[in-house]
């Protein structure tokens, strides 16, 4: 059991045989082995924000035709060291007549609830927190602890803007979990259990063929549970001052931001386990650093496509957005799990193999995803629009032979 | 290795708190609360039982997990019921005191 | 006393601390707060009880919907954020004494009970919290498919309600 | 049509007549009329021919013709009834029907059939005339009866109820034909039912009869248990009945049963027949029409008390043999008979009313028939009842027509006078010269003018049955009441006729027209002639010439009676000298009367007796005194004021206090405390429970929990105890 073949466990035993040697019982050494490793999961993934930070900035510099940030260090990477530090010495302000203790749990509750997710995702064939049997239902049990952190921060910040913004917020939140759910529910009927190792393992064949639009849900859905670009209703800054987070300042209000970014990486990190084949790879299996290195690059695909969508769409109206969920994603969701049950038992019983299966289904989903849109387009086009032209009035025009209508081409 | 009983004295205790917590509290939503401790009392007798059972008969034990599901459902659509009738109480009465809301006095 | 049992006890103490204080607080909002956290610990009893699925389950329905539930309730229920005057009725000295004298009666017959008494060890995975077989039992006609059919319509009702009970926009206007 | 059929049909004209007339013909006079007479006419005819073909029969009584019907079912036999026809039957037939016919054409006149109606005349009140413009000037004539058509149909009936009894052959229907009649006399008597003492007689009149009627329907009842039968056959027929009748003993008086039903028989004769105790309504009946009082007073009514007293005469004389004393019933008849001539005559000397005289001396001659038969002279007794009954219907319709040719004057002058006041009148020898040889005629028979007239040989046959047999006595007051009848007959007919007339009426009084006095010319001629048929043999002189054969037809009836009849001059002589006396002397009494309100001549040589008989003895003063007031006290106070008024009512009036009492006390003490105190007890208590309960529902959620918890704490407890502990 080489560091290469297990580094987990290589590290593991080394930390306690060390731990023995200087006389700690063998369960307290294990339980602070445990620890160790929890904290190093966690350190290095908020550090690795910093990293986020930067490249976010730099891509929508890049979309947006500008350089982004490039005078702190080469291309700018210390830019977001230089705004830690700046975020550090900030003064906490507290308004008066907050309530203390969900003010101040707040941010502390939204970030612990996206590193809790890490626990469960399977970095590499053997490195992984934990192997729960029921892994994808914690990720989203923990999700609904973020809400909760921002519910405590709108109400603990005893302002009405904050209030609504964490309304607005939890409102989002909850109404984009029922797709989420139940877009997951495929990749779990495919594999048959809810532990997200299973799932890695099973994923010979990537679900993001078997079942595309299940993945664009939920993407699509991750992205509003994170609260970024066009559902970024929370804190948006024309409408609710900065959501609500607008009373926190300093550390607190890093933390947000920190949490922020940590969890569109996370909901990225989230699809290409699930829907990409996390860590698989050629020779994964053998190179567990590998498969890490495969579960990187698909991620920071995913997360680049993120940025990308941020950067150009324009933000939803909370109606509209409202309407989205529950009147289109939801609807086309229960369509496609029910289809893909169907089928999916029929084929087996068939006894289609898996290339053949995955191509059908392929083509139903495309299908489906098109069926949808027409019938949305078609509703769309069918609502009343209010006819807000003013009068027809006369064009400025030069009075000549030409200009007239019906004259020229 | 934690003995049975003690997992039922403490059910037994978050019963009487959540208990306590219906008969006392002012506040409906408060009252609400309460009954969500008592409930999740029964499902911690229901799952200390299941185990008690599971390592007495030596054989998979379903029932007492559907019906802890269940308990879970009904826990659900009762919050969400009793929520909604206070919020359409608190509309009508601007009060949400239980006290108040006694119109069906003999 | 064995790690576990000390665990178990901490999470103990943490749960009914926390639920003694979702009863005894004024502030309801921090009722609710500490409503999440006695249902946290509640959890990790589950977790202790070796049924992991319960644990996640706890949190993603309790904490994640009722628990948001009933602190959206609070919010909209409290005009201008006031928590006045004591927050519990008259009765609460004799509801004291009923409730103190249910725990004893509860905790005689638990303590005295002799059946009660075994310890509740490791049980094996394969009979312990089997998630496939409780999908299965849960929709197998033979099974347990009526109550959970039934919950389903529980559910739907519920929700049909609570919306109709809310929603007095549209009934005021028509 | 044999004998029996028209038996049948005799009675039934005059009831058919009645009817038609009631039902329908009862507005149109003329038709009436003319029914009435028919139905008369045919049943006078029918009885003239049975008459006839029986006279000729020899052992006609031992045989009567006749027939009978099962009428009434008494147990497995029939109570039979019929009609027969035997001696006496017949000769009674005989002059009924006469008397009834000829009744019948004078009342056609009487009520002035024919006349305008009344000016104002209202029926129930005697016609007053009528004024009709002729020639020259009004002047007042006689008015039509107005119930004319009632008068016809009435007098029907009672002829009907008459042949009935006559033509009957057992003693029901004779009673149900006496019945009838005395329902027709309190009809009649009460014709003009508007005049107060016309009602007062006819109820007077019903009423005496009844008290007899009353004893003779004791004695049918006795004889019909004792014998089984009524009929005359079973009964006087038969031996055997007769001889244990008349040797069983009665428990009244030691009467033999015949005895004792006789007198209880007898004693509806005294009713019907007016006799002495209850003669009383004869002279009151007068109120009636003239018709009727002679129908009643000399046709029909009273001589069939006289014909029942005749026809049960076995029964009477039970066990008397001809010469042998007197049964105890025919001492009874002999005394009442004798002493109610006597009496009667006594009252008619000093009546001033013309009918009212007649009526008295009615009374005296049926007294006769009673001494008669009441001596055993039962032939004398039915051949004076045949002679009374036609001279003194002739008698009566004289005096009617005296009165209606009085009535004639009365409404010529316009004075008010009584016209039956015999005072008012005299002189109309001249004036009504047919009425006064007809009424001297039947007078002459009253008073029994010798050799000339009926009634000298009817009432010569009683005196010399009295004298032969022996009861001088008797025959001594029987002489007496001879006299006094001739007296007062003169007196009445000098009175009328002769002399000068007194009052201005009298004078104008004009000759009824002839359907009056046709039937008295009628009457007349049997007056004379009825006498003949009975002549005696032993009578000196004309004995031998017409051959006796009343005696002989009658006399068969009592066959079992033959004691020889010796025949001595003494009755004979006594009677002519009785008779001649009585005319002559009334006639010098008389005479000299010349003024409407003077003193009656007897006045003061009679003094107190004349006004005793005046005042009828003052027996109806006594009769009022014994019997009406007391009643009528009884009635009123007795009866009225204190049984109904005090205890009766009193009962009832203390019953319901008491009721009252008993409810007020029963609500005061039951039915306020126990019952409404309860129902309100019960409401109060519910809403007080219910009032003390509400605390419980108090609306707030959390008390409820509480107190579900301590149910449970308990519960758990009981439970914990009784499981674990026990």
């Amino acid at each position: 059991m080489t560091f290469w073949s297990d580094p987990d466990g290589f590290l593991g035993n080394w930390l306690i045989h060390l731990l023995a040697g200087i006389g700690i019982p063998a369960g307290v050494a294990q339980a602070i082995g445990y620890a160790l490793g929890a904290a190093i999961l966690a350190t290095g993934a908020l550090l690795f924000v910093l990293f986020l930070i930067w490249l976010e900035r730099k891509m929508i510099g890049r979309v947006q035709d500008r350089l982004g940030p490039n005078r702190l260090g080469p291309w700018g990477i210390f830019q977001s060291v230089a705004d830690m530090l700046k975020i550090f010495t900030k003064e906490y302000i507290t308004p008066t007549g907050a309530d203390k203790v969900p003010y101040n749990l707040a941010p502390i509750l939204t970030v612990a609830a996206v590193l809790m997710v890490w626990a469960v995702v399977p970095l590499a064939v053997t490195v992984y927190g934990v192997d729960l049997n029921v892994g994808l239902l914690f990720i989203i049990a923990v999700g609904s602890l973020g809400e909760m952190g921002i519910l405590m921060a709108g109400w603990g910040s005893n302002n009405k803007y904050a209030l609504l913004g964490a309304f607005r917020a939890a409102a989002q939140l909850l109404s984009y979990e029922v797709p989420m759910v139940l877009s997951l529910l495929i990749p779990v009927m495919l594999t048959g259990s809810l532990s997200m190792n299973k799932i890695v393992m099973q994923q010979d064949i990537w679900y993001v063929l078997y079942a595309p639009l299940a993945a664009f849900i939920f993407l699509i859905t991750s992205i509003a549970e994170v609260g970024r670009a066009p559902f970024d209703l929370t804190e948006a800054e024309s409408e609710l001052v900065a959501g609500f987070n607008i009373e926190y300042s300093g550390l607190k209000f890093g933390m947000f931001f920190v949490a922020d970014f940590l969890h569109s990486f996370t909901i990225s990190l989230l699809v290409a386990v699930i829907f990409l084949g996390g860590w698989r790879g050629p020779g994964a299996e053998t190179y567990p650093l590998l498969g890490f290195v495969y579960l990187v690059i698909k991620t920071s695909l995913v997360n680049s496509l993120i940025i990308i969508e941020r950067a150009s769409l324009p933000r939803f109206r909370i109606d509209q957005m409202m309407d989205f969920t529950w009147k289109v994603l939801t609807p086309v969701i229960l369509i496609l799990v029910a289809l893909t049950a169907l089928l999916e038992k029929t084929m087996v019983m068939v006894g289609l193999g898996a290339w053949l299966r995955t191509g059908i289904m392929f083509i139903v989903n495309i299908a489906l995803l098109f069926i949808a849109d027409t019938v949305v387009r078609g509703h769309l086009a069918r609502r009343p629009r209010p006819d807000v032209r003013g009068k027809e009035r006369p064009v400025a025009r030069p009075e000549n032979f030409f200009s007239q209508p019906g004259s020229g081409a | 290795m934690i003995p049975l009983s003690w997992y039922l004295i403490f059910s037994a205790a978050l019963f009487c708190i959540g208990l306590y917590g219906v008969l006392s509290r002012k506040n409906s939503v408060a009252i609400l609360m309460g009954v969500e401790l008592m409930l999740n009392s029964c499902t911690i007798n229901l799952l200390a039982f299941w185990h008690y059972y599971v390592q007495v008969r030596q054989a998979l034990q379903m029932s007492p997990l559907v019906f802890a599901a269940i308990i879970f459902t009904v826990a659900a659509a009762e919050t969400a019921v009793g929520l909604a009738l206070i919020i359409s109480a608190y509309r009508k009465r601007q009060s949400i005191v239980a006290g108040d809301l006694d119109e069906l006095k003999g | 006393m064995t790690t576990l049992q000390i665990i178990f006890l901490i999470i103990a103490a943490i749960t009914l601390v926390s639920a003694c204080l979702v009863v005894m607080t004024r502030k309801i909002m921090h009722a609710a707060l500490w409503l999440v956290l006695s249902l946290m610990g509640v959890a990790m009893v589950y977790a202790t009880l070796q049924s992991g699925f319960y644990a996640v389950v706890q949190i993603l329905v309790y904490i994640g919907a009722i628990s948001t539930l009933i602190i959206f309730a609070v919010m909209m229920t409290r005009n201008v954020m006031e928590d006045v005057g004591p927050q519990s009725n008259r009765g609460w000295g004799l509801a004291m004494v009923g409730s103190l004298i249910l725990f004893a009666g509860f905790s005689t017959v638990l303590l005295t009970w002799d059946k009660v008494q075994t310890n509740l060890l490791e049980i094996p995975a394969i009979n312990g919290e089997n998630i496939q077989m409780l999908g299965l039992a849960l929709v197998d006609p033979m099974g347990f498919l009526i109550p959970f059919e039934v919950a389903s319509v529980l559910l739907l009702a519920a929700l049909v309600a609570a919306i109709f009970l809310t929603s007095d926009i549209k009934r005021s206007r028509s | 049509m044999n004998t029996q059929l028209l038996l049948w049909l005799i009675p039934l004209p005059p009831l058919l007549a009645f009817g038609v007339i009631v039902l329908g013909a009862n507005r149109r006079n003329g038709l009436s009329t003319a029914l009435a007479l028919g139905g008369v006419g045919l049943s006078f005819l029918a009885s003239m021919v049975v008459f006839f073909r029986v006279i000729g029969i020899e052992d006609l009584s031992e045989h009567p013709i006749g027939s009978a019907v099962n009428w009434l079912p008494t147990a497995d036999t029939w109570l039979k009834v019929g009609v027969q026809i035997d001696p006496l039957s017949a000769v009674t037939l005989f002059f009924v029907a006469w008397t009834i016919l000829m009744i019948f054409l004078y009342s056609v006149g009487y009520h002035n059939f024919g006349q305008p109606k009344g000016d104002h005349d209202v029926p129930g009140l005697p016609p007053h005339g009528a004024t009709v413009k002729d020639g020259h000037g009004s002047h007042k004539v006689m008015s039509i009866e107005p119930m004319y058509a009632r008068f016809f149909a009435l007098i029907s009936l009672f002829a009907f109820a008459m042949y009935l009894l006559v033509v009957s052959d057992n003693l029901l229907t004779l009673f149900v034909g006496w019945e009838i009649m005395g329902l027709c006399s309190y009809l009649l008597i009460g014709f003009w039912y508007a005049k107060d003492s016309a009602r007062k007689a006819a109820v007077k009149a019903f009423l005496t009869t009844r008290v007899g009627d009353m004893f003779m329907m004791i004695g049918l009842a006795a004889l019909y248990s004792i014998t089984g039968s009524l009929s005359y056959q079973d009964i006087f027929g038969n031996e055997a009945v007769m001889h244990a009748l008349a040797t069983t003993t009665s428990p009244v008086f030691g009467l033999s049963w015949a005895g004792f039903i006789g007198l209880l028989i007898f004693l509806g004769v005294v009713g019907k027949s007016a006799q002495f105790p209850l003669h009383v309504w004869l002279p009151d009946a007068m109120e009636g029409p003239t018709p009727v009082s002679a129908m009643i007073h000399a046709a029909t009514m009273v001589s069939a008390g006289v014909y029942l007293a005749i026809r049960s005469f076995p029964l009477i004389s039970a066990g008397w043999e001809q010469g042998a004393p007197l049964t105890v019933p025919m001492v009874v008849l002999t005394a009442v008979g004798a002493f109610t001539a006597l009496f009667a005559a006594t009252i008619a000397l000093a009546q001033n009313d013309i009918k009212r005289v007649l009526a008295y001396s009615t009374i005296s001659q049926l007294g006769y028939m009673i001494a008669a038969l009441g001596m055993g002279a039962y032939v004398a007794a039915t051949f004076h009842l045949v002679t009374h009954a036609f001279f003194k219907a002739l008698l009566f319709l004289g005096s009617g027509s005296v009165i209606h040719g009085m009535e004639h004057g009365v409404l010529h002058t316009g004075a008010h006078i009584d016209p039956q006041d015999m005072y008012n009148m005299g002189g109309l020898r001249k004036k009504m010269p047919r009425t006064f040889w007809t009424f001297l005629i039947g007078g002459f028979a009253l008073s029994g003018f010798p050799m000339v007239t009926a009634g000298f040989w009817s009432k010569d046959e009683i005196l010399s049955g009295a004298f032969n047999g022996g009861h001088i006595f008797v025959f001594v007051v029987l002489a007496l009441s001879a006299f006094l009848t001739a007296f007062y007959t003169m007196r009445q007919i000098t009175l009328t006729f002769l002399g000068k007339p007194r009052t201005k009426a009298a004078e104008h009084a004009h000759e009824t027209p002839w359907t009056m006095t046709v039937p008295l010319m009628v009457l007349a001629v049997f007056a004379v002639s009825a006498g003949w048929a009975g002549i005696p043999e032993a009578f000196p002189g004309l004995g031998g010439l017409l051959p006796n054969w009343f005696e002989e037809f009658v006399g068969s009836m009592l066959h079992n009676v033959h004691g020889e009849v010796h025949h001595s001059l003494v009755p004979l002589f006594t009677s002519l000298v009785v008779a001649l006396g009585g005319l002559l002397l009334g006639w010098l009494v008389y005479r000299s009367v010349d003024r409407a309100d003077a003193a009656d001549p007897m006045a003061e040589p009679l003094g107190l007796a004349f006004v005793a008989f005046k005042k009828k003895y003052g027996i109806d003063e006594l009769y009022q005194l014994i019997f009406i007031r007391p009643a009528e006290w009884f009635a009123e106070t007795f009866t009225y004021k204190w049984v109904d008024k005090r205890l009766l009512d009193g009962i009832l009036h203390s019953i319901a206090r008491l009721g009252i009492l008993l409810g007020g006390w029963l609500r005061r003490s039951f039915d306020l405390p126990v019952i409404n105190g309860g129902g309100n007890g019960i409401a109060r208590g519910t809403r007080e429970l219910g009032s003390a309960m509400r605390g419980i529902q108090s609306g707030r959620i959390q008390q409820y929990m509480i107190a579900a918890i301590a149910v449970l704490a308990l519960i758990g407890l009981a439970f914990y105890y009784l499981v674990f502990m026990a």
